[in-house]
């Protein structure tokens, strides 16, 4: 490594020395409740800041995607707008509807955000930087993930408001049908790496990030994303606050502060669904030259971008085309893919090819390329057949259209 | 130290639970009832942490936080009550109910107290999860079989049950 | 392993598996279940004429598996399996061969002719005709079994298979009705009646109900047994007869014979087989003459060393075979149904046989059954052809058939003639070996002398048996004469539609002419090889032929043949007058001997009555005491539909209820320690 | 740290009070609820059993016989649940209620 220790082990290495320089004056379990008490803290900043940084890599994207400028008013490159839009919604005035029901109406948003930062506990930021390494971490994260939903659904019941128990219940019905494929398209990598923790598996990554594993990895990853970003109730997948369906959805009666939770929550569940695949799929903190926790956020952030660039281009899905899509397509696939799986796995092929060293990752990679290429046309093949033969394309309900989604 | 946490973790942990089960069974409208079995379910998750358990604590979220509440509260949404109906059943019910539940609660109490248990010289506490998957796919694996066939006669039974028309 | 072992199963299952395929696949198929059954049986037949050289040239068969073991220690086993000796091998050719010629007869037999009213003939098929054929390839299978089966019990199976494929055949066409008395149109006996007769399944009902219960005796046999020796297989049961008590012996062998009695139609027993001539004619050919009827024969000679065992056995058995020939063929003097008076004379004939082992003949009866099972077929077949082409069964409605179908008249003439007994054809070398066996047998019982004849149970015997030949001879001439002689004497209008039997029908009856003429000469002295009973019962045999042993038999047989061409051909005696002269006798056999009447009422008063006592303690007792449970059962639900209340939580309730006081039972009494 | 009677308490006051529940609610979701928190009550005991005691010798080869109960009873659970609440559907879309006082077709 070219570069000092201590930047690499920066996390830790602060935290060793605030402990050390606290122990010197405090008796030993307060200072492990300040020391706990203060890494909570600054994860809590950490993700705040991440937040902002997110919304505003965002607004950028999407902008020109969109052929706008922007927000360019606020700071260079307007990099300080989403601070100005924090404050103004701390600021603003806190409504709640009449007849809500007053203690869930309040909960919800903090069963929304808390779940959210949990799981940054067990993010592998780098080999000595994961603050828990859970022995089920990955199982600890899809748990959490779980939450939310309940919060979404708390927070349309509570609002006594027809549009938001409508969203409530689309986002329960939409997470539910999700979660399946989500934890069936983690199994594999689970399966490759013989562990569930997450730090486990990212290490496990040394030779060859798991993306490569031919057609189990792309598969996984697509797979994986794809459920991601339905979890977290991101374009194309954001029925249960659609505009233009239900105008805000379920947290259409929320506002200041409280819709600032839920906007955190979301941003930082979409970091860590970015975090996770790149943790599972692109190797985590494994990289060349730069600090291994550098290399963790630029792959997160790559993700990230993806989900903007998906949200940039795709239309909302329609409601029976969210189930069948979930039940009809990405469940086989996903057992399918862990089928694959164990064959690759009892097979040892990938070791095999690995030991070529970076000769072996190439294969490995035009593996890929040549499966994924075969698979696409493949799948316009069948699109077009589909299409021609029922006059449905594939991703529609069975039934025809007219007799509509059925929520 | 660890003790320590553990100990005060633990209380927390049981106090949030008994809360929370005595919430699912005393709150007035059913969506409480649906919000205090979360918090009991998930305290019961944490104990199970404290257990050494990570594996079945993680299991118990998302199983249950995760399918069985979202299902509950599925079905107190679909099935709205139209005139305000007595939640809980008449007194006498209610006395039976109570002289039930403390008398069995009495006889567990006087029979775990009483019981020489067979204790383990230290508390089994190592990672669950590869042990598990071990008994599953060995000595366990016809009730796990029998679990997945369970399951699925479930899932099929559900969508006949409550499937329209 | 015996090499006749797979030619023993291919014998069994040839058949079998036409039934099968009979049963299963060629049901609306007639030609091929027919072909299917004929093909069958044919394997068999070539297959049991190998088994027979075979035989001859030494090769036995004696295969037995415990199908079952049990008792204490497993030690007593009951066993199943084959046997083949030269019983057996003789019985098959007879079996096989004649069943292969009905099975051909029966083609043709089928095809109905009908007349319209212009008189054009129409063939027409029986409905029936794959069935048919499905049961006889079942039946042919299950005789065959009866007669290689190595065991009681294995003959006792196919023992009451055979009974099932009687009954489904005698009652074949189930949908006919009785056949009542009608006034005959025959010239001649204006004024006179064709006698009613049973429907087809009212006769089948008789026939399985009475040799059921000859069966009952046998099964009982069986069991008693095998309680006293512990096995079932003729070779150990030969091998333990020495050592068995003689009264022992004799309970078995009497109880066995039960059996033999209700199977082939002996006193009393005998009341079904007339009535079995409902069924088609080839059946009664096959089943009522040849095969079946002749099982019982079989049996008591299969079981022959238990009755050598049982003096008192083997004198019942000549008394009740000698009887039996001397009635039945009383009965057959007067019947005018020409299958009924053939159903007596088998009657009669298989009486002759029990005579003969009664007296120790096992060969000669054997023999008997032998050239009997071919003549008697052939007499069944012609009678057949007759009907067939004449349009009825009463003979005084025949005459001048001779003429019109000469090749059936000239087989029944050889078959009536070997019955008779006249030499050289087979009938009369069987029969002589009888009567010689009755003669050389030694009185068991002697009544003392009076006069000059000494009456021994042997003079009762002997006396029976020559009556019976002269009888035969008259009966079976008279049938001669009725059906063949003469002019027409039926309806008019039928006279032109007479017509000789088809090929199909006609080949079966001229193949079976050869057996009836020479099956004869090998129980002779004349022909050199080995004599027949010498070969059944494995011991050296010499006939002596006295010159009184040949002549006093046809001397009586002449004298009836005469007495019968008086009456019927020559028309110098008037039957009318007999009858009207000896009318008590007459009518006393022409009703056969009353044995239906007084069945009828035996059944009619003493069965019916105690039916009805049955029926009302069932109706009355049985049913109240069920009625009255149901009544308490209804109160008692009654009472306790109050405890549901319908409430889920009231059960839920009494159920931890009822757990709180099991956790109390089991918690408390521990608490102390 | 607190020991195994803790736990095995813990387990029952939790399984008395979903008793008392299923005994005194009339609206059937609850019901289910109250099975669920029975089911709780048993597996803390089941898992606390795991951790403190040994199992006696040949009773069970792996250490984790009672995790391995607790966990099919959560999967027992989840059956029941999802069955249970079709059953609550149906039965609404007839009756048009799910008080259970009300659903007595089986009275005697």
């Amino acid at each position: 490594m070219t570069i000092p220790s201590f930047l690499n082990d920066l996390i830790g290495q602060i935290g060793a020395l605030l402990y050390y320089l606290l122990g010197l004056v405090l008796p030993a379990w307060l200072t492990v409740l300040l020391v706990t008490l203060i890494g909570i803290a600054v994860a809590v900043t950490f993700v705040a800041v991440l937040v902002m940084s997110q919304v505003w890599a965002e607004r950028k994207v999407i902008a020109r995607i969109q052929d706008r400028v922007g927000p360019n008013r606020v700071g260079p490159f307007g990099i300080l707008q989403s601070v100005a839009d924090a404050l103004k919604l701390l600021t603003k005035e806190d409504i709640v509807p009449a007849n809500a029901d007053r203690l869930v109406f309040a909960l919800a948003p903090l069963v929304v955000l808390v779940p959210s930062l949990m799981i940054f506990a067990v993010l592998p930021f780098n080999w000595d930087a994961t603050i828990a390494r859970l022995d089920v971490g990955i199982l600890y994260v899809l748990a959490l993930a779980t939450f939310p939903t309940i919060g979404i659904v708390m927070a349309g019941w509570a609002s006594f408001n027809n549009y938001t128990l409508l969203g409530g219940m689309r986002a329960a019905a939409q997470l539910i049908s999700y979660e399946v494929p989500e934890v069936l398209s983690v199994m594999p990598i689970v399966l490759l790496a013989g562990t569930m923790s997450l730090w486990g598996i990212a290490n496990a990554q040394q030779g060859a990030w798991y993306i490569l594993a031919p057609i189990v990895g792309p598969l996984a990853f697509v797979l994986f994303f794809t459920a991601g970003i339905a979890e977290i109730n991101r374009s194309p997948f954001d029925l249960p606050e659609a505009e233009s369906e239900i105008i805000a959805g379920f947290h259409m009666e929320y506002s200041g502060m409280r819709f600032a939770l839920f906007f955190l929550a979301e941003y930082a569940n979409a970091f860590s669904v970015s975090a996770i695949a790149a943790t599972l799929f692109f190797g985590g903190w494994h990289g060349w030259i730069l600090p291994g926790y550098l290399w963790f956020v630029i792959k997160t952030y790559v993700l990230f971008l993806v989900m903007v660039w998906a949200r940039g281009t795709l239309p909302r899905l329609r409601y029976d085309q969210l189930m069948n899509l979930a039940w009809k397509i990405m469940l086989p696939l996903t057992l399918v893919n862990l089928l694959l799986a164990a064959l690759l796995k009892t097979s040892g092929f990938m070791e095999s090819v690995l030991s070529f060293g970076w000769l072996g990752v190439l294969i490995l990679l035009a593996i890929n390329l040549v499966v994924v290429y075969i698979l696409y046309r493949l799948y316009n093949q069948l699109f077009r057949a589909v299409r021609g033969s029922a006059g449905l394309p594939l991703l529609e309900a069975t039934q025809p259209a007219t007799q509509g989604a059925r929520p | 130290m660890t003790e320590v946490v553990a100990t005060i973790a633990f209380w927390v942990f049981a106090i949030t639970a008994v809360v929370g089960a005595l919430g699912v069974v005393w709150a007035k409208r059913v969506f409480h009832s649906a919000m205090f079995l979360t918090v009991a379910l998930g305290s019961t998750a944490a104990i199970y942490v404290l257990l050494s358990a990570d594996f079945l604590a993680a299991v118990q979220i998302l199983v249950y936080t995760g399918a069985v509440v979202i299902l509950v509260l599925f079905a107190i949404m679909l099935t709205p009550q139209s005139v305000e109906l007595p939640t809980f059943a008449p007194g006498g019910q209610q006395l039976g109910g109570v002289i039930v539940a403390l008398a069995l609660l009495a006889l567990m109490i006087a029979a775990i107290t009483n019981q020489p248990w067979p204790l383990a010289a230290q508390p089994l506490d190592q990672p669950t999860s590869f042990g598990l998957g071990q008994g599953l796919l060995t000595t366990y694996l016809f009730p796990f079989e029998l679990a997945s066939l369970v399951l699925l006669v479930a899932m099929i039974g559900a969508i006949l049950l409550a499937r329209e028309d | 392993m015996s090499p006749l072992l797979p030619l023993a199963l291919l014998i069994l299952l040839a058949p079998f598996l036409a039934f099968l395929l009979n049963a299963f696949v060629a049901r609306r198929a007639w030609a091929l279940a027919g072909a299917f059954t004929i093909i069958g049986v044919a394997v068999s037949f070539i297959t049991s004429i190998l088994v027979f050289f075979q035989v001859w040239a030494g090769a036995r068969l004696d295969l037995t598996f415990p199908w079952l073991t049990i008792g204490p220690g497993q030690s007593r086993a009951v066993d199943l399996g084959l046997r083949i000796d030269p019983l057996t091998s003789v019985m098959m050719l007879a079996v096989s061969g004649v069943s292969l010629l009905v099975q051909i007869y029966s083609w043709a037999y089928l095809h109905e002719t009908e007349f319209d009213a212009q008189g054009h003939p129409h063939v027409h098929r029986d409905p029936g005709f794959s069935r048919y054929y499905c049961w006889m390839a079942l039946f042919t299978f299950s005789m065959l079994g009866l007669v290689l089966g190595s065991s009681l019990l294995t003959l006792f199976i196919f023992w009451e298979l055979v009974g099932l494929c009687s009954y489904l055949l005698i009652g074949f066409w189930y949908d006919r009705g009785r056949t009542e008395a009608r006034p005959l149109v025959a010239e001649g006996y204006e004024g006179q009646y064709a006698d009613a007769r049973l429907s087809p399944p009212e006769a089948a009902k008789k026939a399985f109900l009475t040799t059921r219960l000859g069966d009952l005796g046998l099964l009982i046999g069986i069991l008693y047994l095998w309680s006293q020796t512990g096995t079932l297989t003729f070779s150990q049961l030969e091998g333990m007869v020495g050592s068995m008590p003689t009264e022992v012996a004799t309970i078995a062998a009497l109880l066995i014979f039960c059996g033999a009695v209700g199977k082939s139609a002996q006193f009393p027993l005998q009341v079904w087989l007339p009535d079995a001539m409902e069924g088609p004619t080839p059946v009664s050919a096959l089943i009522h003459a040849a095969t079946m009827v002749a099982a019982g024969v079989y049996l008591v000679g299969r079981t022959f060393f238990l009755f050598e065992h049982a003096p008192v056995a083997m004198l019942v058995v000549a008394l009740i075979g000698g009887f039996t020939a001397f009635f039945a063929a009383t009965m057959g003097l007067v019947n005018n149904d020409i299958k009924r008076v053939m159903a007596y004379s088998t009657v009669s004939q298989l009486g002759y046989m029990f005579l003969a082992l009664g007296v120790g003949g096992l060969g000669a009866a054997m023999f008997h059954l032998f050239s009997h099972a071919w003549f008697k077929a052939l007499l069944f077949l012609t009678a057949g052809s007759v009907i067939h082409g004449s349009g009825t069964q009463d003979m005084r409605e025949m005459g001048g058939l001779g003429r019109l179908m000469p090749w059936t008249f000239l087989a029944t003439l050889v078959a009536g003639l070997s019955l008779i007994g006249i030499p050289p054809l087979s009938g009369f070398w069987s029969k002589d070996l009888i009567i010689g066996a009755v003669r050389n047998h030694e009185p068991v019982v002697g009544v003392g002398r009076l006069f000059t004849l000494d009456l021994t149970v042997t003079g009762l015997l002997l006396f029976f048996a020559l009556m019976t030949v002269m009888m035969t001879a008259f009966y079976t001439v008279r049938l001669l004469f009725l059906t063949f002689g003469g002019r027409w004497r039926g309806d008019p209008h039928l006279a032109h539609h007479v017509h000789e039997a088809p090929a199909a029908m006609l080949w079966p009856m001229l193949i079976l002419i050869i057996p009836s003429i020479f099956v004869g000469l090998w129980g002779s002295p004349l022909v050199p090889v080995g004599h027949f009973v010498s070969f059944v019962e494995g011991r050296p045999f010499t006939e002596e032929m006295s010159l009184g042993d040949i002549a006093l038999p046809l001397a009586l047989a002449l004298i009836g043949i005469v007495i019968a061409w008086l009456m019927y051909g020559l028309k110098t005696i008037s039957p009318a007058r007999v009858a009207a002269l000896t009318g008590p006798l007459y009518r006393w056999a022409y009703n056969k001997w009353g044995f239906d009447d007084l069945y009828n009422a035996l059944v009619g008063s003493v069965v019916v009555g105690f039916a009805w006592v049955v029926a009302w303690t069932d109706r009355v007792v049985v049913d109240g005491i069920v009625n009255w449970i149901a009544q308490v059962i209804v109160a008692i639900g009654r009472a306790g539909r109050v405890v549901q209340t319908g409430q889920v939580q009231t059960y839920a309730w009494v159920v931890f209820g009822g757990l709180v006081i099991v956790a109390a039972a089991v918690v408390l009494p521990t608490l102390g320690r | 740290m607190p020991g195994l009677n803790q736990f095995l308490i813990l387990g029952a006051i939790i399984f008395c009070i979903g008793i008392y529940g299923a005994l005194s609610r009339r609206n059937v979701v609850v019901l289910l609820m109250a099975l669920e928190l029975m089911l709780n009550g048993v597996n803390i005991t089941l898992v606390a059993f795991n951790r403190f005691l040994t199992p006696p010798a040949g009773v069970s080869s792996s250490p984790f016989a009672g995790q391995m109960f607790a966990l099919f009873v959560i999967a027992v659970a989840a059956a029941e649940a999802a069955l249970g609440l079709a059953i609550v559907i149906a039965v609404y879309r007839v009756r048009h209620t799910v008080q259970v006082d009300q659903i007595d077709a089986l009275r005697g």
